[in-house]
């Protein structure tokens, strides 16, 4: 067996991963009731960025920084053209933003090709922890996953604007009725949402091989992610992630990839037939 | 005399694809505090809703200060002045007093909430426990505060006497009038309490089958108990 | 209402008399190979019927459809292969049939209750859920290695017209087709004879106020779990229509993948007909396979541009909305005459269309 | 190019056409195959395998060319009808079925995944027409109508197993992906293992889509394997092989990449994925003649930087070996087709290839290669190994 220092250290950087992943759709959702299955594909152009930088010849890190304003500053696009016609519609979101990650995998098929694409290694050296080698990278990824989740919880509970978000999730209607601008707030949201994606994308793009359906991966445990935590709050991807992410991980280590799947899978599910509010989550107001 | 404030010119509104509201036209002067009255279902609380934007307005004419706020949205109706105070207080059960008070500027200051925050004690007494800790009472008080954090040109308030105990309705009561009095804010009030009436209001008027049935000086409403009869027994 | 809602019925029971009329004359005229592709579409468009049933008239928007498909399938091609342990020597079309019903109702009973009983899911939590269960259930399939794993089974035998797997088998193009109508037919039939009766009102009330709906005493689980059967029946019907086509099963058919196409076809067709639904499966299918090698990598990107289009101005579909157009032409048309008819179906924004 | 889409542009309005007013005569495709063989390629170019569906059509309409060039078949034109599969079973057969009805194709080719080839299978039975598969698999497709171009696990690993036990050590680690040719390729693989005296220290699976095989990575490290055999294929390979890299497990074992080509090579990275070993019928480094002068036609044709792997050349194989049996055979149709490839010998880039007079699988050169730098270098020519099909 492993130590349990790097089984311990692989489930955590996988679930910040996830986490990282899964609390932009949880923003998404939980601030404007749009389920966003293109999130996956946002996830994708993220790495695409740091792609296209990389083949013009830019470093990784311009990459990381040009990733989730690229696809923070497409999100507002889709926002104002697509998503804006259909909310009060909360199926018709899953239907419109589902086309929506079948036109963004056919445009990166025909500008990158469906072949596979390989983003080089930022850091490559190893570090030392408990006495076994563990990759640098995987270490900044795991700081890069807290550092943005801790930024976020700050915006969300130390500034006005994060204080009118949350009033947004709690009560849409009355906190129109106070003149919180909920326009505004819905284009920043679905920006905010998909600029996390594409840091995230950006983030894992060295872990994994680059091709136009890689987002379905990641998508399908995030969305389990913060269905398990629950859906009106913004703590409760913290939760999911975690138990998704280290559930995941440790049935992977134990067992083997194909039980982890189908673990995790049907806990989910029993989780949120169970408790459908998440196990964090309040009923939310149908407004 | 300035121009109304308020101008509904025609409106009709409602749920679904029912009416509630049929061809209504009603106006308020600057500085009046009017109270609305009527049965259950006559359409008063549509009326406050389609005013803040919350219900579209399927014909007829809005106009608030010289803006025409037809079908604006919720926020745009509240930057326009316009202070809100639903039914059943929705205040922000998670956020404490204080952030719930900000929710309804979010540009207060300090001295703001403080202001605010005078003209219902209870609220400074218990700054940090959150709305939804706070009893019926307690909650409208936050409620009112919040819509006047905001110095609105215009409040209107759903019913803000209902479950309430009797002394902190009159406290209630007391403080619109010193508001509407010291700032010369005009105050819509939907009530079915008719000492909340006659404490605060200058005018009445009284919603039967989607429109304005009739509209009183709030002082002769004591005086006709017919009129009461007409329009609020069941 | 009642009146309008009479009178959309009218034309679009007028399409449907008139589509098929012109699928019966069809065979006169055709190629063969026109009327093979059809035979199978015919399965495919009564899979979309079954979701326009769960999702269009029920409110159920079931992201696992494929999953009853596929078991239908899965039910058919055991019994005709003799698979059945215990009964091997039972290989009868007609059995199959039987099962490829049964199996999948059954599934979709347990499942329902199991998701709707007490404090059940709605909407998007329902939606989400039966996604997730079209993954496990897949999965399931692959690592099943009595069903042949990925592969799944292969010479599924044709229908047989005999009782127990002899006599005339259903193989030339001609016979096929008319029997895959048949049977595309019955399905509907069945659908839209249930969507009309009593029973069909009171899914539609449910569909649209549950919480209303319960509160007048009806118990809404049971109401929808047993429409999520019958969709799931038909689903199951139009999957043994398939199989006995294509000669094969396999997990493809029973996963994400097949759901969310049905979905694509449904929605472009209109959710809310069941008429438009089929047209809509049949209709992408036929243009898919001719116009796909024209269009190359593009065709995807039209597909799904049209679909977003659509979901977003269209919600009852492209021939939802052609149907729904000639509806009111012929309302204007009467009211033209002397019989004045009660008012037009009036215009709804895709807001109101889907909040009712 | 553009004559194809124009022909498929005129079927299908008479298609919608047809269907619509159900017009009587649609003889359109009669028409138009007076005067030429057509085969139909069902292979995926969207749905995920795209690459290798792309690497297919550059050997057959390198075929197409240089049969045409060279004044077709029995005086004919040969013409490829390309359909996307979308990598998937369900459209594989619908594809194949108005291949052979509407087009009245004389053969097919493709697909690429087993699951869609068994999907096939009934249909080509049915219809009796010959399908020419030419994708490495498990083994197993035999009937009268099936023609196998590619390796069967035994040639793939006959001689890999016993190189890399030889070159790295004698404990096994299996890992693939959770469906029947790598389970195939195990199976194989584990018995020659055994035989050569050698030890499995695992088997294990993955389905497809995960993203994170870190755990999957620390147990095989835990094994002490010396030797991974791989079995992979797609972008979750590619990214599996990344993260072994970056967490050591390829300075602790040495690769055996089952199912390899080198479109992978570009996906590594530069430097990265070094001595992986793999056994293939053809590599775009092979130093003999005809294997440059191949990859040297298809480049020429295709653009110098497009990776040439051993699908290529066995879809090229494949419709050369439709036009060395139609000429035996002196006729043009599905059962001389048939008839006359059973026991053929064509010549390929890499040497004469052996269609199996019952199995119908190709009996072909080897290489054993492995990657280095930047490409795949050869280690060793195998010579030719006869295939086990798996007939019963």
């Amino acid at each position: 067996m492993s130590s349990v220092a790097t089984i311990v250290l692989d489930a955590s950087n996988y679930a910040l991963i996830l986490l990282l992943i899964a609390l932009g759709l949880a923003i998404i959702f939980g601030l404007m009731n749009v389920i966003n299955l293109a999130h996956g594909e946002f996830l994708m152009l993220g790495a695409y960025t740091v792609l296209s930088i990389q083949m013009a010849g830019g470093p990784f890190w311009l990459g990381l920084i040009a990733a989730p304003l690229a696809v923070g500053l497409f999100g507002l696009v889709i926002e104002e053209v697509v998503i804006r016609r259909v909310y009060h519609r909360v199926l018709d979101t899953i239907l419109a933003t589902w086309g929506l990650s079948l036109l963004l995998k056919q445009s990166i098929v025909l500008v990158f090709g469906p072949g596979s694409h390989s983003i080089e290694d930022p850091i490559s050296a190893s570090v030392m922890i408990f006495g076994a080698p563990y990759p640098a990278y995987r270490l900044f990824i795991m700081a890069i996953s807290l550092l943005v989740v801790t930024a976020t919880f700050l915006f969300f509970f130390k500034t006005r604007i994060g204080l009118a978000a949350r009033g947004v999730i709690a009560n849409r209607n009355m906190a129109a009725c106070l003149g919180i601008n909920t326009r505004n707030l819905d284009r920043m949201t679905f920006s905010l949402g998909a600029a996390l994606a594409g840091l995230a994308g950006a983030v894992i793009a060295p872990l994994i091989s680059l091709d136009p359906h890689l987002g379905l991966g990641y998508l399908v445990p995030a969305f389990l992610a913060i269905l398990v935590g629950g859906l009106g709050s913004i703590m409760a991807p913290v939760v999911g992630a975690a138990g998704v992410g280290v559930t995941e991980n440790l049935a992977a280590t134990f067992l083997s990839p194909v039980y982890a799947q189908l673990i995790v899978f049907i806990t989910a599910v029993l989780v949120i037939r169970l408790a459908p509010g998440g196990l964090l989550g309040k009923k939310r107001r149908q407004t | 005399m300035d121009k109304p404030v308020l101008e509904l010119d025609g409106i009709s509104a409602g749920y679904g694809t029912g009416l509630v509201l049929q061809d209504l036209s009603l106006t308020v002067d600057r500085g009046e505090v009017l109270g609305i009255m009527g049965r259950n279902g006559v359409g008063k609380s549509t009326l406050l809703k389609t005013l803040m934007g919350l219900l579209k307005v399927r014909s007829g004419r809005l106009t608030f200060s010289g803006h025409d706020l037809t079908n604006a949205p919720s926020y745009r109706v509240a930057a326009a002045g316009v202070g809100y105070v639903p039914q059943g207080r929705e205040v922000f059960p998670d956020f404490t007093i204080r952030q719930n008070l900000i929710m309804g500027n979010l540009k207060a200051r300090n001295d703001d909430i403080d202001a605010a925050m005078d003209l219902f004690p209870v609220l400074r007494e218990r700054a940090r426990a959150t709305g939804g800790s706070l009893s019926g009472g307690q909650q409208q008080q936050l409620a009112i505060a919040r819509a006047l954090i905001g110095r609105p040109a215009l409040l209107v308030l759903d019913e803000p006497s209902e479950g309430i105990q009797p002394s902190i309705v009159r406290e209630i009561g007391t403080t619109l009038k010193q508001v509407s009095a010291e700032k010369g804010m005009t105050i819509m009030l939907v009530e079915q309490n008719m000492d909340m009436i006659t404490q605060c209001c200058d005018r009445v008027v009284f919603l039967e089958g989607g429109r304005i049935a009739t509209s009183v000086p709030a002082a002769q409403l004591l005086e006709s108990p017919a009129l009461l009869n007409k329009y609020m027994a069941f | 209402m009642i009146r309008t809602a009479l009178s959309h019925m009218k034309t679009e029971s007028l399409v449907a008399g008139i589509l098929l009329v012109v699928l019966l004359l069809l065979p006169l005229g055709a190629s063969s190979w026109l009327l093979s592709d059809l035979s199978i579409y015919f399965s495919y468009a009564l899979f979309a019927a079954s979701l326009a049933f769960v999702w269009g008239h029920c409110g159920l928007l079931c992201l696992g459809q494929a999953v009853f498909f596929g078991l239908g399938a899965y039910a058919m091609s055991l019994v005709t292969l003799g698979m059945v342990p215990g009964v091997e020597g039972m290989v009868s079309t007609w059995l199959g049939f039987a099962a490829a019903i049964a199996v999948p109702a059954l599934a979709a009973q347990l499942l329902g209750r199991f998701l709707f009983h007490a404090q059940g899911l709605q909407g998007a939590f329902f939606g989400i859920v039966t996604l997730a269960v079209a993954f496990i259930v897949e999965r399931l399939f692959i690592n099943w290695d009595f069903v042949g794993g990925l592969n799944g089974l292969m010479n599924v035998p044709p229908i047989v017209l005999g009782l127990n797997g002899d006599g005339y088998e259903l193989w030339e193009a001609v016979p096929l087709y008319y029997a895959a109508l048949f049977v595309l037919v019955l399905g509907f039939s069945v659908l839209a004879a249930l969507m009309r009766s009593r029973w069909g009102l009171a899914l539609k009330a449910v569909a649209s106020h549950e919480m209303r709906t319960k509160s007048l005493g009806y118990d809404t689980a049971h109401y929808k779990t047993t429409a999520f059967s019958i969709g799931a029946a038909i689903a199951g019907l139009a999957g043994a229509l398939f199989v006995v086509q294509f000669g094969f099963v396999s997990p493809s058919l029973i996963g994400f993948g097949l759901s969310a196409e049905v979905l694509i076809w449904v929605a472009l067709g209109g959710r809310g007909m069941l008429v438009a639904a089929c047209a809509g499966a049949i209709l992408v299918r036929v243009l898919e396979s001719n116009l796909s090698s024209v269009f190359g990598d593009t065709w995807l990107l039209l597909l799904g541009g049209l679909f977003i289009v659509s979901v977003m101005f269209l919600p009852r579909g492209l021939v939802g909305e052609a149907i729904h157009g000639l509806d009111r032409w012929r309302a204007k048309r009467r009211k033209g005459g002397s019989t004045p008819r009660g008012k037009a179906v009036e215009r709804l924004s895709p807001s109101e269309y889907t909040a009712r | 190019m553009t004559s194809i889409t124009r022909r498929k542009f005129l079927g299908s309005a008479a298609a919608v056409a047809g269907g619509i007013a159900a017009s009587s005569s649609l003889s359109l495709p009669a028409l138009a195959s007076g005067g030429t063989i057509k085969v139909g390629a069902v292979l995926p170019f969207s749905g995920g395998l795209e690459l290798y569906g792309n690497q297919a059509r550059l050997g057959l309409d390198l075929a197409v060319s240089e049969i045409n060039g060279g004044g077709g078949i029995l005086g004919e034109k040969i013409e490829v009808l390309y359909e996307d599969n979308k990598t998937d079973p369900k459209t594989s057969v619908e594809r194949a079925t108005s291949l052979i009805r509407r087009d009245e194709v004389l053969a097919l080719t493709g697909p690429i995944t087993s699951n869609a080839r068994d999907a096939m299978a009934p249909t080509i039975k049915r219809m009796k027409t010959p399908l020419l598969y030419a994708t490495n698999y498990e083994g197993g497709a035999c009937s009268r109508e099936v023609f196998c171009f590619n390796t069967v696990p035994n040639q793939e690993l006959e001689k890999l197993v016993p190189a890399l036990k030889k070159e790295a050590g004698d404990s096994f680690y299996m890992f693939g992906a959770d469906y029947v040719w790598p389970q195939k390729m195990f199976e194989t693989a584990k018995s020659l293992v055994e035989s050569e005296g050698g030890t499995v220290a695992g088997v294990e699976f993955t389905p497809w889509g995960v993203k994170e095989f870190a755990p999957v990575i620390r147990r095989i490290k835990e094994s002490g394997a010396k030797v991974l055999l791989f079995a992979l294929p797609g972008a979750d390979g590619i990214t599996f092989i990344k993260q072994a890299e970056d967490l050591g497990l390829l300075e602790d074992v040495t690769v055996g990449f089952l199912g390899f080509a080198e479109t992978y090579l570009g996906a590594f990275g530069e430097g990265k994925a070094q001595n992986m070993w793999v056994a293939v019928p053809f590599a775009e480094s092979l130093q003999t003649p005809g294997a440059q002068k191949f990859v040297q036609k298809i480049r020429a044709q295709a653009g110098s930087d497009v990776p040439v792997s051993h699908y290529v050349m066995t879809h090229y194989n494949a419709l050369m070996a439709v036009k060395d049996a139609l000429e035996k055979a002196g006729a043009v149709d599905k059962d001389a087709l048939m008839d006359s490839m059973q026991g053929l010998t064509i010549s390929t880039p890499t040497g004469p290839a052996e269609i199996g007079a019952v199995d119908h699988h190709v009996t072909m050169n080897m290489y054993l290669a492995k990657t280095e730098g930047a490409g795949l270098s050869v280690v060793e020519d195998l010579g030719s190994i006869v295939p086990e099909a798996g007939c019963s």
